[in-house]
């Protein structure tokens, strides 16, 4: 039973490897942009499954709503803005010389690679002997979310500014934040929001508060909660970024209240980010809570900063450049 | 293995041939239409027994409900994404295919 | 609490990293408050700067461990002079240059963006420079990175669009080769702690193979040469003030990872014959770099390519420093190469915004004898140039000197015949501007007045790499100070 | 071989892979799913790392920097993806031009 458990896991493991690679070859290679990306979601959902594989749970949420989901979304409304006008757009490849010579220089680097990752001496446990025995005055349970708010919770912080600087980025570059509906919404698509919408929220909740005790945590939380923003506007007929005025709060606060605790536990105990004992567990919630509220808002943001049409009426560039225009109104 | 989880494996096992039928449809199948349905209605049936064969192996009644929420969760969003995507190519006067 | 308590010695890392970031939160949700955010951390900044170089001067060295965790569990922030001398010259650059962006964008939406993408800029540097862990650092390259692409493409031309595409490519593509290097060292040696990488890691395939990936990431974010060619375009066609914080800074801070990873992890145990290569790719770069200026017909062009030529010196560091004499030498030279061209560059770039402002265009065979519509702007542009070429009493010329001594005591005298032709060339580039720029013409131009401040703002700069050459000895203490390497 | 090995070895050549797409191919949004496959290596030779650890709990930190940096990917993505669709209406084109500034 052992033995034949075993077997059927290798199986699986390497099938999904080599599943793996097909689908990035493939999705490489398809002259079909619109199919590569296709193939680049499910790659990414089979990654997924790599992820549970390697025991990295956390990871296969945060991959199948983010790396997969939105990446995808962020792709295909992309695509479908670029080949509005011209149709078939060119894919050339490098000339033929050219082609040899990335090929052996990547053939190379990968083998020289490979061959390090083959030859890599025993991985030592430290780390996770140093994770196990602080976990106990970390505030939470699961280990990830440990590392991730406590022990190097200062990446985090930065990560979410990260995140911040992208919404900023993609604005500026968007003169015109509008995003226009082809059609009117369909009553289906009203009635799916309108059943699902409370579901989104209350289990964008409950991830946030399991990532406590087991996977889960701000970015899961965040993703799924996003999920439902783009929804929304996808609904809209017409969603208007630079009138919104909560909008901007929200893809703040994130970053905010992170780093008002850690400027408060640096004055009141010494070390930046270092919470007290007692009451980590409440700090890191309500970082998590407003981290979860901030990547929520900076996806969907995101989403509809690239999905927006810049050809639909934008008035003059010098009043439609801004990230956040306070005097506009909805129209 | 008791006689729950014997009848489990069985439905498990069960809902290898729907899901196989529901991929080869989406592969083979001609126009978008009946690979809608292929997708739809055999994966569905296929995750329905899934969903019915881990209710039985799982022994706490909260993952069996977890469980049942995942198929309806995953039943609403399959028929109505299925509804939109067949809604959008009908707008793109996509035709249905016909034998020829 | 007393405002002793408040910036305490410990606490002013976390500060410098924190402010900006605060500043970039607030300049999102309230924009209307951002010009005057702007103005409040250039001058904070550079104060608190100043505290913290008293400090080390004091202490040699400062370190805080980052929610109380030691290494390896946490993350720890490290000032030793290297790292306060760098948050220095920032503080000097960004802040002349915000009170020259603040003038340049008047009136012109772009700000709206730009205020919080300039806060997020400064906070990534100011946190990259004080990180000791190396996958901190990625997470602030990306940071500087990202920051660094979105204001190339505040300009909204077809030509900045591009450039900052180009740029966010070769961006991603160079720390995601670096993180494989992380992932790599952390799957060896199983912490990501930069000291104690540097006591622990032992000499193994992984350990070379990571420096390969790490090193040819983070030679390409610095535009090094053949790696340059994302650069002219960027830098050219950012804003002035961008382009001059992203020549003067951006660029080093790539550097200054490579210089620590270096030093501290890599030198004992990887072949020397790496440091060669490295140090002949300067070379090339200098000797293009320096060719492509003296073709450039664009003001900003030309300044461009000046860049790449300057990173070329920048790199000679690792064959010069490679005997144990010489180390010290070198290394404090190719620093005050950074720091010298770091206050050079920024004021030759916004000079040049600034006869972009005045004239509308930089082509440089239209701009006979401006120097009297804007004597200051070009008085600074040639203080800006004699360290750029490392005329005396300047600071470049102190870092080519200490750079001919290291290359002659080490016996590498071939190095000397490049670092001398750089500077012939550099003389040539420059001279082919001032030519024209100090031709007397009865006629000038046309073109609107420009605001003093950016006049001035470029000035103050250029005195900065002047002054550098004059206070070597304060300088150099202040590198000293913890012993970096 | 080990089970972390081979993923590890995989995620070595999505690395791969996506570096040669990423020069070869000049589509705008090729090089972006390219640099995302490439990422998605580094992802997961990281994790599978850190799944060599003697016992049967895999090392957290690792997990903790494969999270930090999907965050970080799809980030870029989107500031990638908005500078190409902005490029193409400006300029027309999804690809990068090879016109030095003159």
């Amino acid at each position: 039973m052992e033995n034949s458990l075993n077997l059927a896991a290798v199986t699986f493991d390497g099938v999904l490897a080599l599943v793996l690679l097909v689908l990035a070859w493939q999705l490489l290679r398809s002259p079909n942009l619109f199919k590569a990306i296709v193939l680049f979601i499910s790659f990414g959902l089979m990654l997924s499954l790599a992820w549970v594989r390697l025991k990295a749970v956390d990871i296969a949420l945060a991959e199948a709503a983010i790396g997969a989901g939105l990446t995808g979304a962020l792709f295909l409304t992309a695509l479908d803005r670029l080949q509005r006008n011209n149709q078939k757009a060119g894919d050339s490849l490098t000339s033929q010389p050219g082609k040899v010579i990335a090929g052996i220089s990547v053939l190379a680097l990968t083998g020289i690679l490979g061959w390090t990752v083959w030859t890599l001496p025993p991985f030592s446990d430290q780390m996770l002997a140093l994770v196990s025995s602080n976990m106990p005055i970390s505030g939470v349970e699961n280990p990830v979310t440990a590392v991730l708010l406590n022990f190097r919770g200062y990446d985090t912080l930065l990560e979410i500014g990260v995140l911040l600087l992208a919404a900023v980025g993609v604005l500026a570059v968007t003169p015109s934040a509008v995003m226009v509906a082809d059609s009117a919404p369909s009553p289906i698509l009203i009635l799916l929001l309108r059943l699902l919408l409370p579901f989104i929220i209350l289990v964008s909740g409950y991830i946030l508060w399991i990532g406590k005790y087991a996977p889960g945590g701000a970015f899961q939380a965040g993703a799924v909660l996003a999920a439902g923003g783009i929804l929304l506007a996808t609904a809209a007929v017409r969603f208007n970024l630079s009138a919104s005025k909560a909008l901007p709060l929200a893809t703040g606060i994130g970053l905010l209240i992170f780093l008002l605790v850690a400027l408060a536990t640096m004055m009141l105990r010494g070390n930046y980010l270092q919470y007290p004992v007692a009451h980590a567990g409440t700090l890191i919630l309500v970082i998590e809570a407003a981290a979860t509220l901030s990547i929520a808002a900076v996806l969907v943001l995101l989403f509809v900063g690239v999905k927006s049409d810049a050809d639909c009426p934008a008035p003059g560039e010098d009043s439609k450049n801004f990230i956040f225009e306070e005097e506009n109104t909805i129209k | 293995m008791s006689l729950t989880d014997l009848f489990g494996s069985f439905l498990l096992l069960l809902a290898i041939p729907f899901f196989w039928g529901g991929s080869l449809g989406l592969l083979r199948f001609p126009d978008i239409y009946t690979r809608l349905h292929a997708l739809t209605k055999a994966d569905n049936l296929g995750l329905g027994l899934v969903v019915a064969g881990s209710i039985l192996i799982s022994k706490e009644w909260t993952v069996g409900v977890k469980l049942l929420l995942i198929w309806l969760a995953v039943l609403t969003a399959s028929t109505i994404s299925c509804y939109l995507i067949a809604n959008a190519a009908r707008k793109r006067k996509i035709n249905p295919w016909k034998i020829p | 609490m007393s405002l002793i308590d408040f910036l305490r010695p410990m606490n002013l890392p976390a500060w410098i990293i924190s402010l900006p970031l605060l500043a970039a939160v607030v300049t999102v949700v309230l924009p209307r408050t951002s010009r005057w955010v702007g103005i409040f951390i250039a001058i904070i900044i550079p104060l608190v700067v100043v505290k913290l170089c008293i400090e080390i001067l004091d202490q040699g060295t400062l370190q805080m461990q980052v929610g109380g965790w030691q290494a390896p569990l946490g993350i720890q922030l490290y000032a030793d002079g290297l790292s306060t001398a760098m948050l220095a010259i920032s503080a000097i650059v960004l802040g002349c240059s915000t009170f020259y962006a603040r003038s340049y964008f008047t009136g012109k939406a772009a700000l709206r963006s730009f205020w919080p993408l300039w806060m997020f800029l400064w906070a990534a540097l100011n946190a990259l420079f004080l990180s000791a862990d190396i996958f901190n650092l990625y997470v602030t390259l990306e940071l500087l990175g990202l920051s660094a692409v979105a204001l190339v493409a505040l300009s909204q031309t077809a030509d900045a669009l591009s450039a900052a595409m180009r740029y966010l490519l070769v961006s991603l593509t160079g720390s995601l080769s670096y993180l494989m290097g992380v992932a790599l060292l952390y799957a060896a040696n199983g912490t990501l702690s930069l000291k104690m990488l540097a006591t622990t890691a032992p000499a193994s395939p992984s350990l070379s193979t990571a420096f390969a990936l790490m090193a040819a990431g983070l030679i390409m974010k610095s535009a090094l040469f053949p790696m340059h060619f994302w650069l002219p375009p960027a830098h050219a066609n950012a804003p002035a003030p961008v382009s001059a914080v992203l020549s003067a800074l951006v660029v080093k801070a790539s550097f200054y990872i490579l210089m620590r990873l270096w030093m501290m992890i890599f030198e004992p145990s990887i072949n020397p014959s790496a440091a060669q290569l490295i140090g002949i790719l300067g070379a090339f770069a200098i000797i293009w770099g320096s060719v492509q200026a003296l073709l450039a017909k664009r003001l900003k062009l030309l300044v461009a390519y000046s860049t790449v030529a300057q990173i070329g010196y920048l790199f000679l560091i690792f064959p010069l420093s490679s005997t144990p004499q010489t180390a010290q030498t070198a290394w404090q030279g190719g620093f005050y190469f950074v720091f010298s061209h770091a206050c050079a560059k920024a004021a030759v770039f916004l000079a040049a915004g600034t006869v972009i402002y005045v004239f509308g265009h930089d082509r440089i065979d239209k701009l006979h004898g401006i120097v009297r519509r804007m004597p200051v702007s070009m008085f600074a542009f040639a203080l800006a140039g004699v360290s750029l070429i490392g005329l005396p009493p300047s600071g470049g010329f102190i870092a080519k000197w200490l750079y001919l001594n290291a290359a002659l005591t080490s016996g590498q005298w071939w190095w000397c015949i490049i670092i001398i032709l750089g500077g012939l060339l550099a003389t040539a580039y420059i001279f082919r501007f001032f030519s024209r720029a100090f031709s007397y013409l009865p006629e000038v131009a046309e073109g609107r007045p420009a605001p003093k401040i950016m006049e001035w703002t470029a000035l103050g700069l250029a005195l900065c790499a002047i002054f550098l050459g004059l206070t070597a000895p304060t300088v150099t203490q202040l590198l000293n100070a913890g012993k970096p390497f | 071989m080990t089970i972390p090995l081979l993923y590890a070895l995989v995620g070595v050549v999505l690395l791969g892979m996506g570096l040669y797409s990423l020069v070869m191919y000049s589509h705008l949004v090729r090089k972006i799913l390219a640099l995302n496959v490439s990422g998605a290596g580094v992802f997961l030779f990281l994790v599978a790392a850190a799944d060599r650890t003697s016992g049967p709990l895999p090392d957290p930190v690792p997990h903790a920097m494969v999270l930090t940096g999907i965050v970080v990917a799809v980030s870029a993505t989107a500031l990638a993806l908005a500078l190409a669709c902005r490029i193409h209406q400006v300029s027309g084109t999804t690809q990068l031009t090879d016109n030095e500034p003159d």
